[in-house]
This record gives structure tokens, sequence and C-alpha cells, in this order.
């Protein structure tokens, strides 16, 4: 039975709902704008990570470069599309 | 060989052109500052091209009549390059140069063709609200009190302040001689500063495609002297008719339409989308934004003042 | 519903349309019917799995469109052509340029493209075929069928008329009412998805399949170039998926994304399109720069100057090919700091793709040039492609650009870019490859006329539209008066057009004279070429390689010419697996086309069930059991003494 | 079919190594289609219109259920490949059924809560950020859908024909998508749902 369980897959299973909790402080305490999503990007990307090599194993495969090269990419674009929209559509009215 | 005939000829006519008709291309023969700018931009990056079309076709037409295998050896087998490293530095070097200079040139213009014309810095801007409708463009003067269709009459030697949107599909605002184009949209304004240095009549029109009579949506630039101008708002002030909201209703709808011309504005009656009435602020629940609302308000009466 | 608002009504030209669809199509099933083809067409073709099969079929495929689209163009040249023409009412010219656009990038201009990297990769690789032959065959089949769905509304319902850039609102229900741009978000929806797929089984092929020895840099250019389009491809067609199913929503399930009531921005449509967009130019014009370089150095009999710096060219120009859309509207009203940050992002762009450039010439030189047909087309390409690349640097600059957008000019620019970049390309390679597909070479007198006609008139009609744009004329005008003085120009420009269909005329030409006529190739190599791909024998044998190559260097097969070294070690020969033919795919996309067609009218319950046949295909999928075949080491051998007979 | 017995079953065989890698290349294209809906959701995210703002009615209990749910359906069919890995076929398949059920339970308490929201009157169709809302949470509440279809699919071939390398390939695909589908919540949950109660 305890082979089932392995012990790095308990860790990360609990710190994922840990990082959870932490991140509700955003909703439980006043904090500036900036605190919280700084809170929010640390714990959701921390999950993201934990997700990515423990449960997904993107480390044991033998195309760990293109792996890595692929989900950068897909990084960059994404964000470029999010900052980049949010950039030209709602910040850039408010410059000249 | 034909193609290089045919290639150089094709440049020089494309250097023929640019040098001796711009007089009589819209966009080369400007009536104001503005486009002035716009103008000299262009001729400047067309100068920076020719010369890199210059060296590409000289290099071109040089390697195709040196290296043609009619003109060589039975046994000449080309040698094995992996590349020359200075050679391609100097063929990434020099493009940076020139897009540094193009960047420069650039962001210069645009900052100068996007606020009020440096010459007119002090004066007082004449507003006027151009808001498009299928397919026609209509005219709001807030100051003046008056409102036209399809054709505008602005003072000379006087900054112009253009407020653009539009009921409906994306349109964009373009006097070609007077100031390059600008979208107008429906939940927005935008604006286009201009002046006008040369009195005449000059076209403009919607350069975005909003559908089945877009290509009838054009309007005429009149720029007066300010005596003629002043004459003009005066004479339509005391003749043309005012404007009801129910007259309005109706020249909205789709349609092509002549000129018309009235003694009041509908802006009185259907505000243009800024300040408060700006699609970003549509009765919206947020107590954040009901405070952005009081503060846009108060940029708003500081507009109209 | 009424029959006339199904059936496109009212246009003789829409009749005559109607009748030759019913007639062609009574005739190709007459036709199979009597010659007994429908098993042949079944088991050879539609259920085919091969990549070189599915290479081809895209490019009928392409080819069929470049005439509907060509159609289209001609169209609107001669309604343009005089001031004040009554050839076409608004409406119809304004279905026109929309379907143009649409068809000649995602129907002509990318399944061309994709055909050709179907038929040469694996082989330029030393590989059996692509890394997932039937995720291949479901990629054609969505590809074919979209493309047929955005044809279907020619006569159903009525075609898109927003341009291909549909904005909204312009494209919402509130001002296009009919069901053009349902056909327009569905049809394109579908062939998309085909496309995505299509860029992840390149991309994995790439990687994992090539020939032993062959490291990345010692691909050939046209790999390294489709390496990097299935990158754009991967990266930015779901940008396009999501834009499309928000069209969807807000046309047909009365969301509020574009909507101009209750929160919604209008141009966030445009934002998401040109997000994709500008990705999309790169997709075609990519693998055209990878099929010049194979064609420059083959023909010049020169490898490829500088080969790293035109890899790290290609590279740069990907990322940034991310980082420029805003460019497509500069006059949205964004500030000053909006604009100018995409105005150095896109110039930066001219310096990879300048780079290039001077590689090619630089690769001419010392060399020892042969006009061939393919070659023609790829120097023409320089000195035209040059033109349209410095005039993307005049339209990169914001201030200037406030002139130059939605006028002639900037129509003229992406002309003079994506036909010596794509089309030319394309036309090269098609003629380059095919004697390796067909066994024999098209003819070269035939081709150099239809050169000559198609690059000689291409300058004819698109040089005009440069100054009709600097002097006011915009674009997707259906007419214009007199007094603008538009007309003469555009009266040139319609003969440029004449000419350009007389060149595609006798390239179609070419393709009949030199299937009954043309001399057969029985060396595989009729070029003297440098990659893999000349290596085996023509027509290529299903299993392409009978013994997998192995590779030292770059243009492996020219050196194992010039040293006489063998590509192969000396082992026997052993059976090769191969995948099995299936009519999944094909059975999927018809239910694909159906769903759509459903989507389009709003027809629920049938799209539903059309819907359900769709995961019903998938579901078999999952659950069959099919570990293809091996092809025996005695059929080989028959194979490759039958095709390399004559040479020993 | 070449087997190569020192690597995993799922990465047994070259084609399997191929799917594998094609699938990754797949979920790379799903952060982008992802990326552009929260582009989406954050540019409309203040333009409410006529309708309700995301603190009116995000609510934080069903939003903590179904981040525990999902979070703990992650861990499970963690332990599946891992019960996989060491050849214990009944422990997998339990661990893929439970996986299976606690998505249901995930996607019972999100339809709920889209119920909750039309009867406050938030529907799609009331503003651009709710049609946003809605679009960002329905594609990835269809994609659990799928994943419950597929997986089900999966579950049973491994009951029926063991865990072969085919068989394996399959959940361990199955297991990638599942994972990042619980990597795209927690931004939703981040993103959307704290932020807008922040």
């Amino acid at each position: 039975m305890k082979q089932l369980f392995p012990v790095p897959h308990v860790i990360g299973f609990v710190s994922s709902l840990l990082l959870s909790l932490i991140a509700l402080v955003v909703v439980k305490f006043d904090l500036t704008f900036a605190s919280g999503m700084t809170i929010l990007g640390v714990t959701a990307l921390v999950q993201a990570g934990l997700q990515l090599f423990l449960f997904m194993h993107v480390n044991e495969n033998e195309d760990k470069r293109s792996l890595m090269t692929n989900i950068a990419y897909a990084l960059f674009v994404g964000l470029v599309t999010i900052f980049g929209t949010l950039f030209a559509m709602l910040w850039g009215y408010n410059m000249i | 060989m034909k193609a290089k005939w045919f290639l150089l000829s094709i440049f020089f006519t494309l250097s023929l052109i640019l040098s001796g008709c711009d007089n009589s291309l819209l966009v080369f023969d400007p009536k104001g500052p503005q486009a002035k700018t716009l103008s000299d931009t262009i001729i400047f990056s067309i100068i920076m091209m020719a010369g890199i079309l210059l060296v590409v076709y000289i290099l071109f037409t040089f390697m195709l009549v040196k290296y043609r295998a009619s003109k060589m050896d039975d046994s000449y087998e080309p040698p094995h390059e992996e590349g020359s490293k200075w050679l391609e530095i100097t063929w990434t070097i020099i493009p940076i140069i020139i897009v540094i200079v193009l960047s420069v040139v650039t962001v210069r213009t645009t900052s100068e063709v996007e606020s009020k014309p440096v010459a007119y810095a002090n004066d007082k801007p004449l507003v006027i609200y151009a808001s498009s409708s299928n397919w026609k463009w209509h005219f709001s003067y807030p100051e003046e009190g008056i409102e036209t269709v399809n054709y505008v009459n602005i003072p000379e030697d006087r900054p112009v302040e253009f407020r653009l949107y539009s009921f409906g599909p994306i349109t964009s605002f373009w006097i070609p001689q007077l100031a390059g184009q600008k979208y107008a949209m429906s939940d927005m304004v935008t604006k286009i500063n201009l002046a006008a240095e040369i009195p005449g009549s000059y076209i403009g029109k919607n350069s975005n495609f909003n559908g089945k009579d877009f290509a009838h949506m054009e309007f005429e630039t009149q720029v007066m002297t300010e005596k003629d101008y002043e004459k003009w708002v005066e004479e339509v002030k005391e003749t043309a008719p005012a404007l009801t909201e129910s007259e309005f209703d109706e020249l909205i709808e789709p349609s092509v339409l002549g000129r018309k011309t009235y003694s009041s504005t509908h802006l009185e009656f259907s505000p243009a989308p800024e300040g408060e009435h700006a699609g970003h602020h549509h009765g919206n629940s947020d107590e954040e934004t009901d405070s952005s609302h009081h503060m846009d308000m108060d940029m708003d009466m500081e507009d109209h003042k | 519903m009424k029959w006339d608002e199904f059936f496109v009504t009212g246009e003789p030209m829409i009749y005559a349309a109607m009748v030759s669809i019913v007639l062609v199509s009574v005739a190709i099933v007459a036709g199979l019917t009597y010659f007994k083809k429908w098993g042949y067409l079944w088991r050879n073709w539609l259920t085919t799995v091969d990549h070189k099969k599915i290479g081809v079929m895209y490019i009928i495929a392409a080819l069929l469109m470049l005439f509907r689209g060509g159609v289209d163009a001609l169209l609107m040249r001669a309604q343009t052509a005089v001031p004040e023409n009554g050839l076409l009412d608004g409406q119809h010219y304004n279905e026109i340029f929309t379907t143009h656009g649409i068809i000649m990038i995602l129907f002509m201009a990318m399944p061309f493209i994709i055909g050709l990297m179907n038929v040469v990769i694996p082989l330029q690789i030393g590989a059996r075929d692509v890394a997932f032959p039937r995720l291949n065959a479901v990629s054609f089949w969505l590809f074919f069928f979209g493309a047929m769905l955005l044809n279907l509304s020619f006569v159903i319902g009525g075609s898109p008329d927003a341009g291909w850039s549909a904005y909204f609102p312009l494209a919402s229900t509130e001002f296009s009412p009919t069901v053009g741009n349902n056909y327009y978000s569905l049809s394109l929806q579908i062939a998309g998805i085909g496309t995505l797929m299509t860029g992840i089984n390149f991309l994995v092929t790439i990687l994992k399949m090539r020939a032993p020895g062959m490291t990345l840099m010692k691909m050939p250019m046209f790999t390294w170039s489709i390496l990097i389009t299935s990158v754009i491809i991967i990266f930015a067609f779901p940008v396009l998926t999501v834009a499309l199913a928000l069209m969807m929503l807000d046309r047909q399930f009365g969301t509020q994304f574009f909507a101009m009531q209750n929160g919604g921005m209008d141009m966030l449509w445009a934002n998401l399109f040109w997000v994709w967009g500008h990705p999309e130019v790169y997709i075609v014009i990519l693998p055209a720069f990878g099929i010049y370089s194979e064609i420059i150095a083959t023909f010049a009999r020169k490898n490829l100057y500088g080969y790293k710096s035109m890899v790290i060219s290609m590279v740069a120009i990907s990322m940034l090919s991310f980082l420029v859309w805003v460019h497509h509207f500069y006059t949205m009203g964004h500030g000053v700091m909006v604009n100018s940050v995409f105005s150095i992002t896109t110039m930066a762009i001219a310096i990879p793709t300048g780079v290039k450039i001077f590689n090619w010439l630089f690769t001419l030189r010392k060399g020892k040039i042969t006009f061939s047909t393919p070659m023609l087309y790829a120097l023409a390409f320089i000195p035209i492609f040059t033109i349209g690349g410095v005039t993307g640097v005049m339209l990169a600059m914001a201030s200037a650009d406030y002139q130059y957008h939605n006028t002639m000019f900037l129509v003229a620019h992406f002309h003079y870019v994506l036909i010596p970049g794509t089309v030319f390309a394309v036309i090269a390679g098609y003629h380059y490859w095919f004697p390796k597909v067909f066994g024999f070479r098209l003819n070269e007198k035939l081709g150099k006329w239809a050169f000559w006609f198609i690059a000689i008139s291409f300058n004819v009609t698109f040089f005009p539209l440069f100054i009709l744009g600097l002097n006011g004329m915009t674009r997707r005008m259906y007419t214009y008066s007199e007094s603008t003085g538009f007309g003469p120009l555009n009266m040139l420009s319609m003969v440029g057009a004449v000419g350009l269909t007389i060149g595609f005329l006798l390239l179609v030409y070419n393709i009949y004279w030199s299937t009954r006529y043309a001399k057969r190739d029985t060396t595989g190599d009729p070029w003297d070429g440098r990659s893999l791909e000349w290596s085996t024998p023509s027509p290529v044998p299903e299993y392409n390689f009978a013994k997998t190559p192995v590779v030292t260097k770059l243009d492996a097969f020219w050196f194992s010419k010039k040293e006489n070294t063998p590509l192969t070690d000396d082992g026997d020969y052993e059976p090769i697996h191969m995948p099995n033919n299936n009519g999944q795919p094909f059975i999927m996309g018809v239910a694909f086309f159906f769903f759509g067609f459903f989507m389009v009218f709003s027809w629920w319950i049938p799209a539903i069930i059309a819907g359900l046949v769709v995961l019903g295909t998938m579901a078999y999928r999952t659950f069959e059991q099919d570990h293809g075949h091996h092809i025996s080491v005695e059929e080989i051998e028959r194979t490759e003494k039958a095709l390399r007979g004559e040479q020993s | 079919m070449k087997i190569d017995h020192a690597k995993p079953l799922e990465y047994s065989t070259e084609e399997n190594r191929l799917k594998i890698l094609g699938f990754w290349v797949f979920l790379g294209a799903e952060i982008v289609l992802f990326s552009t809906l929260f582009a989406v959701y954050f540019t409309l995210v203040n333009r409410t219109g006529n309708g309700p703002a995301g603190s009116h009615i995000f609510e934080l209990t069903p939003v903590m259920v179904e981040t525990i749910v999902l979070l703990s359906s992650s861990f499970t069919i963690g332990l599946g490949i891992h019960a996989m890995r060491i050849g214990a076929k009944k422990a997998m398949m339990t661990f893929f059924g439970i996986t299976l059920v606690l998505g249901a339970v995930f996607l019972g308490v999100e339809i709920t809560e889209f119920v909750t929201y039309v009867h406050e009157g938030a529907t799609i169709q009331t503003s651009a950020f709710l049609s946003s809302l809605f679009t960002l949470l329905g594609t990835h509440g269809a994609h659990v859908t799928f994943g419950l279809l597929w997986g089900s699919a999966i579950l049973f071939q491994v009951k029926k024909r063991g865990l072969t390398p085919e068989t394996a390939n399959k959940s361990f695909i199955f297991s990638l998508y599942w994972h990042f589908l619980d990597v795209v919540w927690i931004f939703i949950f981040s993103f959307v749902y704290l932020k807008g109660m922040m």
C-alpha cells in the first residue's frame, strides 16, 4: 500500500493545497493591488511548476530540451498576447 | 538577358515617378503643416529605400552577368564557401543603422503629427466633432452651435482639432492633403490635429471599408479665410434650420446623402462617447469606476470651456 | 426559411456558377462510375495516409483555389478598370474581395505550401513518412472540407462581405445580417484546426525522424524553414481559434465581445485577428525562403552562403513575427508610445530579412548559374520582393502609415510581398519537385513562357497601385468617379491582370502537355540536386527509402555524388513497417463539413447530430487497434529493381 | 514494432515516444489558447455594461471546493501513473476511476455555480465581462468534459486489454492532459476569482 503513495507526490499535493490557501490572503486581508498580484503570481507559478516537474515528469523525457523550448516559446507567445493586448487596447490610450 | 533590362527599367520608372510627378499625387501635395511633415517623412524614406534597392540591384545584376553557366568553362566547378564573418556582420550592422535612423524619424514625426501643429502651439484650436454613420459624415461645431453633413468648412491658419467617432462600423477619417487618417469608432473619441494654410477645396474620405456604399463616402473640405469662415458661420446660424432629435435619427439610418446644414448640433441630445459617455463607463456598477466618473466629468467640462 | 433566402439569387454569374457546379459534379460521378474508378479513388486517395499522396491532393486543391481566387481578382480588376463601371454592384464586389482574400491566403497559399512540405520534408530528412500519418490525413480532410464549406457560401446563403479581416462591428449581425460571416467563422475554424495539427505533425517529424547523423545544423534549408513555420503555426493558430470562436458566439449566441452595447470592444477583434494574422504572413513567407534557398543553391551549383546566419535570421523572424501585430492598426488612436514601440519592432524584421537577401546574392557569386524555370522564379523573386520589403519598411513608420493605411499603396505592398514571395516560390517549388513525384519534368519552354508572362504582368498589375495609393485611392472601393483621375492606371492594372491569367493558364497547359509528351526521367535526380530527396528513384516508392540513408554533412547527397561515397550502409534490406490506409479521416472531414454547414444556419439539432458523429469518429480511433503492415524484403527488392533497373 | 524494455512502458516504442512529444507540443498550443482567453478576459474585465461586476457574483466556497477537488484529482492521476509504472494495474485503474469521479464532481459544482449566476441575472449575453468570463470558464469546463469521456474510454481499454505499450501510452498522455487542466485552473482560481474578490 505504501509504495502506491510515493513521498514526492504526497508532498507535492500537500504543498499545492497549502499554496492555494496562501493565495487566499489576498481576499481575506486588505492588500494593495501590487502586493496582491505579486502573491497570486508567485503562488500560481510555483503550483504550475509543481505540476510540471513532479506530476508531468517533464524532466525524465529524452527530449527534455525540446520540451522546455516548447514550453518557453508557448509562454513567450502567451505573455506577449496578454500583455501586448493590454498594452495596445487599454494602457496605450492613457499615455499619448 | 531580358530580366536585367526589364528590372532596370522598372527601377528607373520608379525613380522617375517619384522625382517627376510628386506634385500631382495628393499625398505629396500638402496644404498644411501636418501633411507636409508626413510628405517629407515619406520622401525621406523613399530616398533611403531607393538607396537600398540600388545596392541590391547592382549586386544582383553583377552576379547574373558574371556567373552564368553559358559564360563558364565546362570544367569550372564552383567553390565550397561557408560564408564570410565580416561580410555577414556588415550586412547586419548597416541595416541596423538604417533602422535606427528611421526609428528616430518615426518617433519624432509621429509625436509631431499627433499633437497640435508646432507653429500654432499657442492658438486655441477650433474643435469639430466628425462622426460617421453609414455612409456619411456629420460635422458638429460645438462652439458655433452648427452642424453640417458631408462637407466641412474650416478657417485657414488656425489649428483644428477633429474629434472622431462613429455610429456603427469603424471608419477612417482622412483628408490626404491636410493630415494622416485616424479611425472613428463607436465607443470612444479619437483625435486629429491639423491646420490648413492655403484656402481651397480638398477631398476628404472614409478609407476604412464599412459596407455597401463605402465607395461613396466622401466629403469636401473647404479651407476659407478667417473672414469668409465667420461670415459662413453667421449665415448658417441665421438661415439653416435647427437639427431635431427625430431628424437626426433619420439621418443616421443607412443611406447616401447629399449636403445638409443645421443651426444646432446633435451633441446636445446625443453626446459623443467621451468622458462619462465613453464606452468604458457605460452604467458601471463598480464603485471604483464611479469615482472616476466624476473625474472624467470634470475633465470634460474643462474641455468645453 | 424560404428557398430564395437559402440559395443566392439574382445574379446571372451566380446562376452560371450553380449550373456549372451541378454539371461538373454530375460529370465526375458519371465518369467515375463509367470507368469503374470508385474503388480506385477510395483505396488510393480518399483513405490514403501516404504523405506524398496527401501532398499531391493539397496541391491540386490549392491550384483549384488559385483559379477560384484568381477569377475573383480578375472580376475586381475588371470592375475598377474604368470609372463608374456597372459590371458588379457594391454588394457583389464586397463579397468578391472578401473571398479573394480568404481563399488566396488560407485556401491557396497555405495549402500549397503544406502540400509541398508534405511531399518533400520526409524525403529530405530521410524518413519513411511523417510522425503521425493518420493525423496528417485528418489535417488534409479538415482543410479540404473547410475550403469546400467556404466555397459553398457562393451559391447557398451568401458569401462573407466584411473583408477578409472581418472587422467588427461591420461583421456583426447588425451590419452583416446574412450568414456569410457564419461561413467565415466556421470554415476557417475547421480548416484552422487541420492546420494546427499539421504544424504539430511536422514539428515532431523534423525533431524526431531525421536520418541518423543529420543534426539540426546539417538539415537542408527548406527543412529548417518548415521547422520554424511549424513553430509559428503551433503558437499562432490557437489565437485564431479563439478569435473565430468569439466571433461565432457574438453572431450566433448573443454574446457581447465585440458588440457596441454592454461593454463590448470592437477593437479587440482587430487586435486578436492580427495577433494571429501577422505571424500568418510569416507562415506563408518562411517556407518560400526555404524553397528559394534550395533552388538557388542547386542551380548555382554552390552550397548556400552563410548557412548559419540564414538559420539565425529565420529564428529571429519567427520571434519578431509575434511582436509586431499592432502595425496593422496604427490609426486606431493609441498614443505615440504604442505606435513607436511597434514601429521599431516591425522595422527590426527588415534586418534578418536583409541578411537573407544578401546571402542569396552571395550564393550566386562564383557560382555556375543555369536558368531553369524554377531558377527563373527564384531569381525574379530577389528584385521584386525587395520592392515589397522596402515598401514594408516605409509602411512600418507609424507617422507615414497614416497616409498609406487602407490605400492601394498597402494593397500593392502586400501583393509585392506575397506574390514574388509565396506564389513564385510555390510555383518554383512545384516545377522543381514535380519530377520527384511524377517521374518527368514539366516542359521548360512552356514553363519559361509562363514565367515571363507572370513576372512581367505581375509588375504591370501591381506597380500602378503604389501610385494610385499615393494619389489617395483607398482599397475596397467598388467604383470611383472620373474626376479622381484613377482611371488610366487602373486600366493598366487590368491589362496586367489579363497577362497574369494567360501565364497561369500556360502553367496548367504545361501539365497537360508534359503528361502526354515529356520524356520520362529515370535517374531520380534530374537537376543534379544536393539533398536526400534526390537520392531515391522517381516516382518515389511507397516506402521512400529502401535503406535509411546515413548523413555526415550538409548537402549529403551532393557530397556522396562528388566523393563517390554511398549514402547507406552495406547491410541487406529489412522489412519496412508502414501505416495502413483508413477511411476514418475522410469520414471525420465529411462529418465536420455537415457540422459546419448546419451551424452556419443555426440548425441546432442536425448540428448536434453531426457533432456526435465527429465524436464518434474520434471514439472509433481510440478503440481501433491498427498496427500497420510490413513491406517484405522481396517486395522491396522487386520495386527497387524495377525503378532503378535502367540505370545499372 | 520494436519494444524497448529498458524504458517505461509508455515510452517503450518509437511511436509512443513520438506521441508523447506530439502531445507536449499540443499542450504548448493549448497554453497559447488559454493565454488568449485570459487576454480577452483581462481586457474586458471592467467593461461590465449594465450587468454585475465580478466582485458581486463570485463566491468563495464553491470556488474553493472546485479547487480542492481538481487538485486532488491531479494528485490521484499522478498516483495512477505511478501505479502503472510499478505494474499495479488494479491500483492504477482505481486511481483513474477516482480521478474521473472527482472530475465529475468538479463539473457538477461548476454547473451549479453557472446556474446560480444565471439566476442572479448574469448570463453570457449580459455584458462583455460576463461573455469573457463564461467563455474562459466554459472552455476549461469543456476540456474537463472531454477529459471525462476520453478518460473513460482509456480506462475501458486498460481493463479489456491490460497494460500494453499502447494503453500505457494513452494513459500517460491522458495524465498530461489532466495535469494541464489543473494548471489552467490554478490560473483561473488566482487571476479570475481571487483577483476579482480582492
